[in-house]
């Protein structure tokens, strides 16, 4: 089963958690990306994500199914967070249940590192003197 | 051609809006229109990565655009 | 911080998740270990987890401190249940927040790699026609 | 010397209770309680593995036991 979400709201843990659990899994293993206080030493005072919703869905949903396939997952949930985020909120959650629980540390770290790479979503960075747009430039 | 086309993050700044109508004066594929981008904005070529993706997909440099297709500018995306 | 738990009541993933999100670090994994409804395809019933307890806590104190050191983890979690448990319940959950995701990954994993093989917790499976301690003959 | 052991999971099913009291009869070390053990109750024999604590820490086969320690039987452990 996978499950994708992208939405304005605070994300839940327990419900993804939730989600993923399966009576055929003994492990599921959860990312959880938090906004960060600082960027290279520099004070962050908030976040704001922006997305081009219909294809961040779809590409969310593609490296779902690459995840459940490549390595049997019996769940795959992504949900991600858009709008303003404060220090310590919730981004990103991905959970990813799997018989064998190896196979779960690998299929989440997988799907996290290609969501960083392919999903149209944008981060911009806030400090007390400006804000930039994350990884905009080299 | 002319088309039209959405930006999202720093490329909705450097266009000054989220649309944009763009003429294509090089050629109608997506090479041209990154070309047309950057010789017009030249912002764009500052960026670590310019890629547009057309109906909710990537493509590569030699898709052919259509009038009525959905172009949109993603620069680099920094979701999680 | 290190928080360590031993109890005989349902595991909370919010908790655990709360817990170690930290404003220094970007991301939480959370490994959650779930009771699977068979083993080698025989059908299991349900559950029960014994502890020498003192100890128990004595040795997840160890992992969880040599992770913290290894991998600069901000805050490792690990809470683990007692008792009865039926299927998709909730026998472990180790969540590890660092500054870098990657260390969290490897962090967690080698948490729950290292707690099956040192601390003293055994498994009893409950089958339809009986019960056996988990691993205990090669 | 007379030692009181405790026993967790397969070990307090062979022992039939999780207390017992063990006469050491080949010397005061962590493998002369073992190698009691074994003798006493073969069933030790057939386990994965077969782990003294003392005092809440494992114990490799050379500490010596004192009657006053915590003695506690750790058959293979299956925690997580």
């Amino acid at each position: 089963m996978i499950n994708i979400e992208l939405k304005d709201e605070p994300l839940s843990v327990e419900e993804c958690n939730d989600l993923a659990v399966s009576p055929t899994a003994g492990g599921t293993v959860v990312f959880v990306g938090t906004v960060r206080d600082q960027t290279k030493g520099k004070k962050v005072t908030h976040l704001e994500f922006e997305a081009y919703k219909p294809m961040a869905i779809s590409e969310m949903r593609k490296i779902a199914e690459q995840a459940a396939e490549k390595w049997q997952a019996a769940h795959v949930v992504i949900h991600h967070r858009v709008g303003k985020l404060d220090i310590t909120d919730i981004a990103v959650i991905i959970a990813v249940a799997t018989p064998h629980r190896k196979a779960a540390f690998e299929a989440c770290e997988y799907c996290i590192d290609t969501l960083k790479e392919t999903v149209p979503i944008w981060k911009k960075e806030f400090f007390e003197d400006g804000a930039v747009w994350v990884a905009a430039h080299p | 051609m002319k088309i039209n086309i959405l930006a999202f993050g720093i490329a909705k700044d450097i266009l000054d809006g989220q649309t944009k109508e763009i003429e294509l004066s090089h050629g109608n594929d997506v090479k041209s229109l990154k070309q047309t981008l950057c010789d017009t904005f030249p912002e764009f070529s500052k960026l670590r990565s310019l890629s547009i993706a057309v109906n909710e997909e990537y493509r590569n440099d030699d898709y052919e655009l259509k009038e009525s297709d959905e172009v949109v500018i993603i620069p680099p995306v920094s979701g999680g």
